[in-house]
């Protein structure tokens, strides 16, 4: 019945088939992990084409129109197939065993989540090769984005269009996971912040990207079957495109930092050995952001005429924000406060981002003042204060928890010294890149400018900007460097390297593909530092020894959101020969199909029997 | 909103003094250095946070070096357990509260700046001009006056100039950093701000909204005169006959290159007086203008060449791609060549209907510097 | 098979969707679904009533909308979430049989439903020409109906799956939840419905 | 077994609530005749459309608590969850009626 028994010798054919057919939340980690870094990297050389092109005034490295295309797709890549999958990958590997369950909720649509955000993100970039990527920017402003010639846009709409898809499901399976699958006593109050901030961020998710949904297929219609949202001559107006994508944008940056924010959470309380400070007002701060995060989307849109009424309550709406994200800060600083602080590579990116991010936050502060955002907005102003929270929040939180949880995933600790390497030249090639870009942006630079001009003090500043984004490569092939490096020298550690506080550090390593052999009573916040203050190794069962259910693995998410990768190209090369509806028609067949299989065929999974435990545990 | 924030921006200027020897940007483009009552104002709420946040960013330094020179692990230290506090009242209502009051302090001025910038109520009696954003140029109409003009925008100084703002094509945003902040010209809907210049210059605008391949290369300029010299503009436009384009005693090419320019039916998208343009910019007083289609050349303090105009009619969309003159017919047109570009460029350049030009805008931030 | 059992109790619970693990995750992230479901509407609403005006001088629509269509449209969706409650109903009883024969009757209805929404929206192309590129009222109604209609279908499609699937194996613990879920699935059909006429039709012809 | 009275009292209960979502019906198809007869009848427009925007909402919340069981305990998540949705409706409505047209 189940082939996971014999995970261990199997030939590369039956690895791959393991991890396209895998449920197992921590295999769907690793695939998260996998996508998300190559993107990553992706992203990364497209930051780094930008940033050559711009070294100096009216540069050739790259056309105008191939600007356009590059910067679109880095913006378009990091925001949704690097930074959300790779928070992903930690929430995946984590989650689950932070509250103490065998599984997510939805075993299935896990997958299905993953293929969907991969086959989205691999029809995305196929754009590259297929006349032109997407260059209307990330944000995709119509009219622009609906005139745009060629299929580059197309490949944009259906790209995020199916990996969306596979976000929401994400999100669903989240919140039911946290709310249906906690072990026994773990009440919401004991739940570790990073279950919090997953909970949060799912909700938000829930909320926010059916909007993006919809602005998506409005954009769609209008390219590609003529209907007239976004057109003026039919009496559309492109304000609603604008409206749509930041209803969706706004919560999407908090999407991205709140996790990160969790992550913090973790790190330095393990570190400094101290209990989280103020963990119920961390709580209530993180809902806080979450909710209000909801209500100020248009500080985006502050030059779009929207009058000096709505402009006023979204600057101060927006400036509410700070108090939660506030509360958050001196927390994190009173955690460090009297504790017994010990220096690694997770707690370095820790460290790094506390003045990191308290500069992207007051630079948002300051954006988020109308009059002066008449200045900055959409100058380079604005471009470094979002590198500033994203790369000095979000970046640095994933590095964080990259190496906080490597040992957890992989069963060994990376490098220390590879890894102090990467952090100092990552965080001093970080501030050289986007420090400068505050001033470029008020002495007069736009942003989205695929050349500037030659004499106007601009010069000087992109050189820097450039030398900077050099030494973060550095500091992230360094990184790559190390991963290669642990994986084949690295020794396996045991199941609780950091003398951790939370429960997936009570599990053995590695961790057995059922998590917990028994469901364990959760006694109060950090439970495992609970037991080991009082002598114990591990926590008390909470059910006695049984069989445990498991689900089956399937191809079928596979399938299914291969089915709509086909598609995709179908609904993109109709308007071009109707014959293509052809493969629009197959790719749907295969998705509906699958869903027709899943749906009547019986999925029962299967069980692992007690007297196997020990030995499916290997 | 002036008295005692004027001070702190004069004491801000002051200390940022070096910065400004070590160059704080192009002096007729930084916001840095406001010409014009919109820039001034912004100016204020950007000094105005960044004391605010300088003060935050020193306090939470100031702990955080304080806890990482403190409590960092000593040696033989390393099995210490700290106390595991879980939290302390007092300190987080202090640190909920003292922001919530540096907010305060920014969210009072930040509306009431907000309304004084969409002030209308001199609307009426005002100045009013109307400003289309074009893929990827500008065009500026003088209703009242019966002026079209594009590129350059002249306007006198020291009064409230009203702007009423759209698209023709995709949405571009009208930004001239030291004049004023930003305003999205929306193709469905105007939009409308006032500008205000102290001084007499020429101030460069940008469109900072991404609106195409071209998008970095759709500069114009703000000519702000004296309000006699501005008069004497009007007046000066308003005479153009366009029929009567060229010059009694003008040359041969000259004249030649008039006949070309119907010829070639430059005259289908480029209008010479008043009458609206449809797709290209108003040509009327090209002669005054220091670019070609509002950046070439592109270093910054250049005029435009004959051989840059002649370069820009034979090759539009080498020097802007996606501009829309490259639709233009006389482009695929097998007798149209060097020659006859030169001569209509020798036409062109000698559009000048005005004594007020660009070098009238006072010295030292003109182009010939 | 232990599996057969668990499935298959001698005596159905009183709630037989949420008696299972499985059941109880199914039945929260359905809902959850629907509270997304809920803005993504809302989305379009929002755009419909944005662009509600926009209709280039033609085809407006008070000069569209029939009530008396509407009207039958809405009994007839308003009748068939009654009739899926008692098909609820009769799930809770166990009573297989007639839960059937309820959802049955629920899905001619709501073909009905969507038969006549094919009619209305046909009429309005050859009758009116107006289309979904007549201007963006046109594709701000086209859109939202029929992103409703094309919920009705799926809807239809599942519960007819469901009950084909299920219909030798009788009621079950494991499909007990497929169908409960169905069943709010089809109500919040109706909920978005109600919105659609009141907003759409009958805002629009007053 | 004490199973089956739990059952006959259960069947009982069922039936109970099934009364009331009959009434509830009923009272959904008046909402929805007064509705369209307000339209039919030439009322002021600006005292319709109030009137037929509460109707709508019972209605809604008679779908919500009474076909869709969310008066029922255990419904707490959801009822969270839909408020949410709704919460976040309500601003995009807004956002998209009161902003577009600045
Ligand atoms: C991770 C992502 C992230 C995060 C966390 C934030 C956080 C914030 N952002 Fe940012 N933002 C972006 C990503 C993010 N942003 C992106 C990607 C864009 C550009 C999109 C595009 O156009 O392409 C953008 C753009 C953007 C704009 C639009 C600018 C423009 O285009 O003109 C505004 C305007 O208000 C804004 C404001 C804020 C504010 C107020 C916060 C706040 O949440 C910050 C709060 C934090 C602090 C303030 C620091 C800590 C607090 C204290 C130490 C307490 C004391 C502080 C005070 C009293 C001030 N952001
Ligand atoms: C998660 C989000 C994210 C991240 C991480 C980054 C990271 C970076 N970004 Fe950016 N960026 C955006 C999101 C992000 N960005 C968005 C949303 C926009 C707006 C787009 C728009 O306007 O539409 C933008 C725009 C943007 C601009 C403005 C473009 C313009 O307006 O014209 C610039 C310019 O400097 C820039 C630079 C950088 C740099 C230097 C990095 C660096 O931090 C990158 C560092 C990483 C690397 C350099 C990876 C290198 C790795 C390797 C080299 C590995 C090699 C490996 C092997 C050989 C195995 N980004
Ligand atoms: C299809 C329409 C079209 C035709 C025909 C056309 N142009 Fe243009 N022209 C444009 C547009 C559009 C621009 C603005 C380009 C830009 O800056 O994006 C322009 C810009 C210019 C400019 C720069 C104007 C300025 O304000 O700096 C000059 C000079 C010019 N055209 C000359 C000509 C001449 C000479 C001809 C005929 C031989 C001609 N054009 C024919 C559309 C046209
Ligand atoms: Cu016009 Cu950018
Ligand atoms: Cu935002």
């Amino acid at each position: 019945m189940s082939s996971t028994t014999m995970t261990q010798k199997q030939g590369f054919a039956a690895t791959l088939w393991d991890y396209l057919t895998t449920v197992d939340h921590k295999k769907i980690a690793v695939l998260y992990l996998i996508g998300g870094g190559f993107f990553f990297i992706l992203g990364g050389l497209e930051a780094l084409a930008i940033r050559i092109q711009l070294i100096q005034p009216n540069n050739d490295f790259v056309s105008n129109g191939f600007y356009n295309e590059i910067m679109t797709m880095h913006g378009t890549t990091m925001i949704f197939l690097a930074a959300m999958p790779l928070i992903f990958a930690l929430m995946n590997a984590v989650v689950p065993l932070q509250i103490g369950a065998r599984d997510v909720a939805f075993p299935f649509l896990n997958s299905l989540g993953f293929w969907l955000f991969a086959f989205g993100g691999i029809l995305l970039n196929c754009s590259w090769f297929l006349g032109g990527a997407p260059d209307a920017g990330w944000t995709a402003y119509a009219p622009l984005s609906v005139v745009s010639p060629g299929h580059g846009v197309d490949f944009y709409v259906l790209g995020l269009q199916i990996s969306g898809a596979g976000t929401l499901i994400a999100g669903i399976n989240f919140l039911v996971t946290i709310i249906n699958m906690r072990a026994p006593g773990m009440t919401y109050m004991r739940m570790p912040l990073f279950t919090w901030t997953t909970f949060v961020v799912s909700a938000l998710i829930l909320f926010a990207f059916p909007a993006l949904t919809i602005g998506l297929f409005l954009l769609m219609f209008d390219r590609l079957f003529g209907s007239g949202f976004f057109d003026a001559s039919l009496g559309g107006n492109s304000i609603i495109w604008e409206h749509l994508f930041w209803i969706f944008g706004h919560p999407e940056v908090y999407i991205l930092i709140l996790p990160a924010f969790g992550v913090f959470s973790e790190v330095i309380p393990t570190f400094s050995k101290k209990r989280l400070f103020g963990y119920t007002a961390m709580v209530f701060a993180t809902v806080l952001i979450g909710f209000l995060g909801f209500m100020v989307w248009a500080h985006h849109m502050f030059t779009v005429g929207m009058g000096p009424a709505a402009n006023s309550i979204f600057a101060v709406a927006t400036m509410a924000i700070a108090v939660p994200t506030g509360i958050k800060i001196f927390n994190w600083l009173f955690t460090l406060w009297g504790g017994n602080i010990k220096i690694n590579s997770a707690m370095l990116w820790s460290l790094g981002f506390i003045p990191s991010f308290t500069i992207g936050g007051m630079t948002g502060v300051m954006v988020a003042t109308a009059p002066a955002d008449y200045q900055y907005h959409d100058s380079y102003f604005v471009v470094a204060h979002f590198h500033y929270v994203i790369v000095g929040g979000v970046v640095f939180a994933i590095f964080a928890g990259l190496h906080y949880w490597w040992p957890k995933m992989f069963g060994k600790i990376l490098n220390e010294t590879l890894g102090k390497i990467t952090f100092w030249t990552f965080f001093f090639g970080f501030h050289l890149t986007f420090m400068i870009q505050h001033f470029l942006g008020l002495m007069g630079m736009p942003r989205r400018y695929a050349v500037y001009l030659p004499n106007q003090e601009l010069e000087l500043g992109n050189v820097i900007s450039t030398i900077g984004a050099f030494l973060m490569a550095f500091g992230a092939i360094v990184f790559v460097i190390n991963i290669i490096v642990t994986t084949t020298k690295g020794e396996q550690v045991s199941g609780d390297p950091w003398n951790g506080r939370t429960l997936e550090w009570a599990i053995p390593n590695p961790v057995p593909h059922y998590n917990f052999k028994q469901l364990p009573l959760v006694r109060g916040l950090d439970a495992l530092w609970i037991e080991k203050t009082e002598g114990r190794k591990e926590l008390a069962p909470a059910e006695p020894l049984d069989d445990i259910h498991m689900p089956n693995p399937s191809i079928l998410p596979f399938v299914m959101s291969l089915g709509l990768f086909i598609a995709g190209f179908g609904f993109i090369y109709q308007v071009d020969h109707p014959s293509w509806l052809i493969v629009l028609f197959i790719g749907m067949g295969i998705t509906l199909g699958t869903m027709f299989i899943r749906s009547i065929k019986d999925d029962h999974g299967h069980h692992i029997h007690k007297e196997d435990l020990d030995e499916e545990a290997r | 909103m002036k008295g005692w924030m004027g001070k702190i921006r004069v004491l801000f200027l002051l200390s940022l003094l070096t910065f400004i020897l070590s160059g704080c940007g192009k002096e007729n483009l930084t916001a840095f250095l406001p010409k014009g009552y919109g820039a001034e104002v912004s100016l204020d709420l950007i000094i105005l946070p960044l004391v605010v946040m300088v003060f935050v960013f020193l306090v939470v330094m100031a702990i955080f070096v304080f806890v990482l020179v403190r409590f960092r692990q000593k040696k033989g230290q390393e099995d210490f357990i700290p106390k595991q506090t879980e939290g302390n009242k007092v300190l987080e209502v202090v640190w909920t509260a003292i922001p919530i009051l540096l907010l305060l302090i920014i969210a009072v001025p930040t509306v009431q700046a907000t309304f004084d910038l969409a002030d209308e109520s001199s609307k009426g009696d005002a100045l009013n001009i109307n400003v289309t954003g074009n893929q990827y140029w500008w065009h500026f109409n003088y209703d009242e006056q019966d002026i079209q003009t594009s590129q350059d925008l002249y306007i006198p100084t020291g009064e409230r100039v009203y702007l009423n703002m759209m698209s023709s094509d995709v949405i571009h945003s009208f930004w001239v950093p030291s004049i004023t902040g930003k305003m999205d010209t929306n193709p469905e809907n105007e939009n409308t701000m006032y500008i205000e210049a102290n001084e007499e210059g020429v101030y460069y605008g940008k469109c900072a909204e991404f609106c195409g391949p071209s998008h970095s290369l759709m500069d114009f300029k703000i000519i702000a005169v004296s309000p006699e010299e501005f008069e004497t503009w009007v007046a000066d436009m308003q005479n153009v006959d366009p029929e009567e384009t060229v010059a009694q005693d003008a040359t041969e090419a000259v004249q030649e290159g008039r006949e070309l320019f119907d010829e070639y039916s430059c005259i289908n998208c480029h209008a010479i007086g008043s009458s609206p343009t449809a797709i290209g910019p108003n040509l009327t007083n090209f002669g005054d203008r220091t670019k070609v289609a509002g950046v070439i050349p592109s270093a910054v303090d250049e005029q435009y060449s004959k051989e840059d105009l002649v370069n820009w009619i034979l090759n539009p969309d080498e020097l802007k791609p996606g501009n829309k003159m490259t639709d233009a017919g006389y482009l695929s047109d097998e007798s149209f060549g060097e020659e006859e570009a030169s001569k209509i460029a020798d036409y062109l350049m000698q559009l000048q209907p005005s004594e007020i030009t660009p070098d009238d805008a006072g010295e030292g931030l003109t182009v010939e510097q | 098979m232990s599996q057969d059992h668990t499935l298959n109790p001698e005596v159905m619970p009183s709630e037989p969707e949420k008696a299972t693990l499985e059941g109880k995750n199914k039945f929260l992230g359905f809902w959850f679904f629907l509270g997304g479901e809920t803005v993504l509407f809302a989305s379009l609403f929002g755009t419909y009533l944005a662009l509600q005006g926009s209709t280039m001088g033609d085809n407006t629509p008070e000069k569209l909308f029939g009530l008396g269509l509407v009207f039958i449209m809405t009994m007839l969706l308003l009748t068939s979430s009654l009739t899926s409650v008692y098909a609820i109903y009769h799930m809770k009883n166990n009573d297989f049989r007639k839960m059937q024969l309820w959802l049955g009757i629920t899905v001619i209805l709501g073909f009905t439903f969507l038969g006549f929404e094919i009619y209305e929206f046909y009429h309005y192309i050859h009758g009116y020409e107006f289309t979904f590129r007549s201007s963006a009222f046109g594709s701000a109604f086209y859109t939202l109906v029929g992103f409703h209609g094309g919920h009705v279908l799926f809807g239809l499609l599942w519960i007819v799956t469901l009950m084909v699937r299920n219909a030798k194996r009788g009621l079950n613990l494991y499909n007990a939840p497929k169908f409960y879920i169905a069943s709010l699935y089809w109500h919040f059909i109706d909920v978005v419905w109600v919105f659609i006429f009141t907003v759409v039709y009958l805002m629009g012809v007053i | 077994m004490a199973e089956n009275t739990n059952l006959d009292y259960q069947k009982k209960k069922n039936k109970e609530e099934m009364k009331q979502q009959v009434i509830t019906f009923a009272l959904m198809i008046v909402f929805t005749i007064i509705a369209f007869a307000m339209v039919l009848s030439d009322l002021d427009k600006l005292f319709v459309v109030p009137i037929l925007f509460l109707l709508a909402v019972v209605q809604v919340i008679f779908q919500l608590y009474y076909f869709m069981h969310m008066s029922h305990k255990g419904h707490e998540m959801p009822a969270f969850m839909m408020y949410g949705g709704i919460f976040a409706a309500f601003l995009t409505l807004l956002g998209l009626t009161v902003l577009v047209w600045w």
